[in-house]
């Protein structure tokens, strides 16, 4: 933990419980801490004993989170829908909904198919919470407060995302139900394809931030940048779409067309934790793109201010983090779900080209920016090249629109004229 | 350094906790009587025919291959990318061209038809 | 003393994960053996301060080649459900070698660097500041572009893997049909 | 405090756990399988000698992300080809694969 204040120090501070509330507020509870335990204890025991505190705080945090996101995406869902949603349960927003989903689940019968490779059945969903949690270690939720700022901190994030890959793979091995192998398969490229933009796109903050902690990547964004690089941007937030499994992507689980893809075969609260990790990985790609798009918890240095700072810093953040997530549940109730080859065509024709192409004009472009420069002309220079870039890839893809749309029209012509039935023709008559 | 990675193996050995607690409460809580119908295979209400085992595309192995390739690239850039500020305008130009003889490989599938869902 | 019980379990887990690898009847459960594997190496690797290399162990072996393999498994699987030996009729050989290999191997290792923790040469990992450590990531993506150290490999290496890419497509994509 | 020994003695091990496995496996994803161990013992041999003898600069991790790149590029050839012999001859066991026998 890096701590900003140093304001707790002293060899022999006992614990006090205002200066304990107050460094609650000021969020830097662990240098509280710290400075009371000092002398008691050796030093790595405080360390590791204040880590099982921020884990255990954090998970916390995060499986109970959901129970509220999922009430709140189904609500808004339903507003969107023109329906109303939750609304029996826990009073007239039906704000218990999703404790009572949770109890049923709990009292479901756990049952394993026969002929299930019961290791990789079972390590399944473990393994998904598993990697869905990790990632969050290296969040900064505020200046202070971050589980690690790892020196390869986004990077790290990429490699325990693409981890959770092998579960779906796991689950569909493991139940021994053709449908689920099935979807299983289809869940890994889809997931394995995205992945590529995805890793693309991230270099591009790297770029211009010129270093892998997360909290450096927040500090040098004295421009937001989503304003410096708002194609790497929009290519991340569809991948991040893509990468979790949310409509227009959710082809893997589309429940009125197919079964529900890898995890036909899983019941009760093993089912649960496959449905908790995707919720728990969405808020986390909310959070990711607050933190490298939005600026994490910066708000025009507000967060600087000596006492409530951290604190504000934090709200800023999760309000960024909400509206993210927000815009994910908009666009899930917005657009329909997509074919799978227009998916993938989509990825390898469309956006990883792009991805590559923008990574190569970034990389030059800001060499070319002289180095004395300030942030708003490099800022400025990025935009409009990313403009550019844009435009042109818009253009392209206008052009195949069109082409492929007379090819489509050409076909259906002369599949009428040469038909020529009776019948087509009393229709075109009327 | 260490210290740092120290807080991710703490994570990587409470993390279990979290999913197997709730899986274990349904395990304690739940009704146990399986019986061999409800242990069947799910398919759509048909008995299972054969194991499971099914022809599978190369086209998925393809894509993966793909991503395997871009994956390396990107464990490459990443560093070069943090050391951006390190490096002239000739890195870039070593970048791009990097880059670009990847790019030839996607030309390559693409103008092959791997890339093709059919 | 803490380093080195953690060294010890994640290095025996490395190898236990290993050996199921190779001695395992079911592909399935051997390439998930592999990713423990995989894993503990990582791990071994963070013992090592070469963070970025166990997140890139992570990134290309365990989510990117554990898939190939995963699916190369499935895609020819129907002969590996038949209950047959995993191993070929020279597997006593194969073992009698690689304890050999091993033999000398450890042999020529502890001959040359003792095996008490602190006893010279290389008994302990030299003091080296974690900043210094923490930058060697940037330090090694200057080195991978700069003229006098890595540029070389560095470009062969995307021609390699463009080879590899191109190579693949072409004996694993089948033939158009006429 | 771990000696330089230790790391070698386990990267051996697992060298020496892949080698088996290539000259005892008959299927040819196991013997893949089992030469990526030996890579990544290589590679824990290329750190544990870049923390002890050069921890300064970046020799060791340079090289060892190339002989990622070189494993990357290897699994993606070998499999393929392994695909490509089952579609062919209906067999993945390395043994059968003998017709430049004759």
């Amino acid at each position: 933990m890096h701590g900003l204040a140093a304001h707790w120090s002293g060899p022999d501070m006992s614990f006090n419980i205002v200066d304990f509330l107050f460094s609650l507020v000021q969020l830097t509870t662990f240098d509280y801490l710290r400075a009371v335990w000092e002398g008691d204890m050796s030093p790595g025991l405080i360390e590791a004993i204040l880590d099982v505190i921020a884990i255990l705080t954090v998970s916390t945090f995060l499986l109970l989170i959901v129970l509220f996101l999922i009430w709140l995406e189904r609500k808004v869902i339903a507003r969107i829908q023109d329906r109303i949603g939750p609304n029996r349960v826990g009073g007239r927003f039906g704000l218990l909904q999703t404790v009572a989903d949770v109890l049923k689940l709990l009292t479901k019968e756990t049952l394993t198919p026969a002929g299930a490779d019961t290791i990789a059945y079972n390590l399944a969903p473990l393994l998904t919470v598993m990697t869905a949690l990790l990632m969050w270690a290296v969040i900064p939720f505020a200046p202070n407060v971050i589980g690690v700022d790892l020196n390869v901190g986004l990077f790290y994030v990429l490699a325990v995302s693409s981890a959770s890959v092998v579960t779906l793979l796991l689950a569909g091995w493991g139940s021994n139900n053709k449908y689920a192998l099935l979807g299983a398969f289809r869940s890994v490229a889809q997931l394995v394809s995205y992945e590529v933009p995805m890793v693309l796109s991230l270099i591009i903050p790297i770029l211009l931030a010129r270093s892998m902690y997360m909290q450096e990547l927040v500090l040098a964004q004295t421009v937001p940048f989503l304003i410096v690089a708002p194609l790497s941007a929009i290519i991340f937030f569809i991948s991040a779409l893509a990468e979790t499994g949310r409509t227009p992507f959710d082809l893997l689980e589309a429940e009125s067309e197919i079964v529900a893809g890898f995890h036909v075969e899983y019941g009760g609260m093993k089912f649960g934790m496959f449905f908790l990790a995707e919720f728990v990985s969405t808020l986390f790609m909310s959070g990711l793109f607050a933190t490298i798009y939005l600026g994490g918890w910066r708000l025009f240095g507000l967060e600087r201010l000596e006492t409530f700072g951290p604190l504000l810093g934090l709200i800023v953040f999760f309000i960024k983090m909400f509206a993210v997530y927000f815009v994910f549940i908009w666009v899930r109730g917005t657009l329909p779900r997509v074919r799978i080859d227009q998916m993938l065509d989509l990825n390898w024709k469309f956006l990883v080209p792009l991805s590559l192409i923008l990574v190569l004009v970034v990389a030059v472009v800001d060499k070319l920016i002289p180095a004395g420069a300030g942030d708003y002309y490099r800022a400025g220079v990025h935009l409009v090249s990313n403009v550019a870039v844009g435009f042109v890839a818009l253009e392209l893809l206008r052009r195949h629109a069109a082409r492929q749309r007379a090819i489509y029209e050409e076909r259906l012509v002369r599949a009428h004229s040469s038909a020529a039935e009776p019948e087509v023709m009393a229709e075109a008559a009327h | 350094m260490l210290a740092d990675w120290q807080f991710i193996g703490i994570f990587l050995a409470l993390s279990p906790i979290f999913p197997a607690a709730p899986v274990i409460a349904n395990w304690l809580l739940g009704p146990r009587k399986p019986n061999p119908l409800k242990q069947q295979t799910y398919e759509c209400g048909v008995e299972t025919v054969g194991d499971t085992w099914i022809q599978f595309k190369v086209q998925y192995y393809i894509y993966a291959l793909v991503f395997v390739v871009f994956d390396v690239e990107a464990v490459f850039l990443f560093p070069i990318a943090a050391a951006y500020d390190q490096l002239g305008l000739f890195a870039a130009f070593e970048v791009v061209v990097f880059v670009l003889i990847l790019a030839v490989g996607l030309g390559y599938a693409w103008s092959r038809g791997a890339l093709e869902w059919t | 003393m803490i380093q080195q019980i953690i060294f010890i379990v994640i290095s025996f887990l490395t190898l236990l994960m290993g050996w199921i690898v190779v001695t395992n009847r079911n592909l399935f459960h051997a390439a998930l053996a592999l990713m423990g594997s995989f894993l503990g190496v990582a791990g071994l690797y963070v013992l090592l301060d070469a963070g970025f290399l166990a997140a890139a162990q992570l990134l290309v072996y365990i989510g990117a080649i554990s898939i190939l393999i995963i699916f190369a498994i499935m895609m020819t699987r129907r002969l590996m459900q038949t209950s047959e030996t995993p191993f070929n009729n020279q597997w006593v050989l194969g073992g009698i070698t690689s304890l050999v290999v091993f033999a000398v191997i450890a042999y020529v290792v502890l001959q040359v660097f003792p095996w008490q923790p602190g006893a010279q040469p290389f008994g302990a990992a030299p003091e080296v500041p974690g900043a210094v450590l923490e930058a060697s990531v940037t330090q090694l993506g200057a080195a991978l572009v700069s003229v006098d150290q890595y540029v070389l490999p560095f470009e062969v290496a995307s021609v390699l893997l463009l080879a590899a890419l191109i190579g693949a497509i072409v004996v694993a994509w089948p033939e158009k049909k006429e | 405090m771990i000696p330089l020994s230790w790391y070698l003695i386990v990267s051996a091990a697992l060298f020496c756990i892949g080698l088996f496995g290539v000259f005892a496996r008959r299927n040819a994803v196991a013997i893949l399988m089992a030469i990526e161990l030996m890579l990544n013992a290589v590679n824990i041999n290329l750190l544990a000698f870049w923390r002890y003898r050069t921890p300064t600069e970046p020799i060791g991790l340079a090289w060892s992300i190339f002989v990622l790149a070189l494993a990357a590029a290897e699994a993606a050839v070998g499999l393929a080809l392994v695909i490509s012999i089952y579609r062919e001859r209906d067999t993945v066991i390395a043994e059968e694969l003998d017709t430049l026998k004759y």
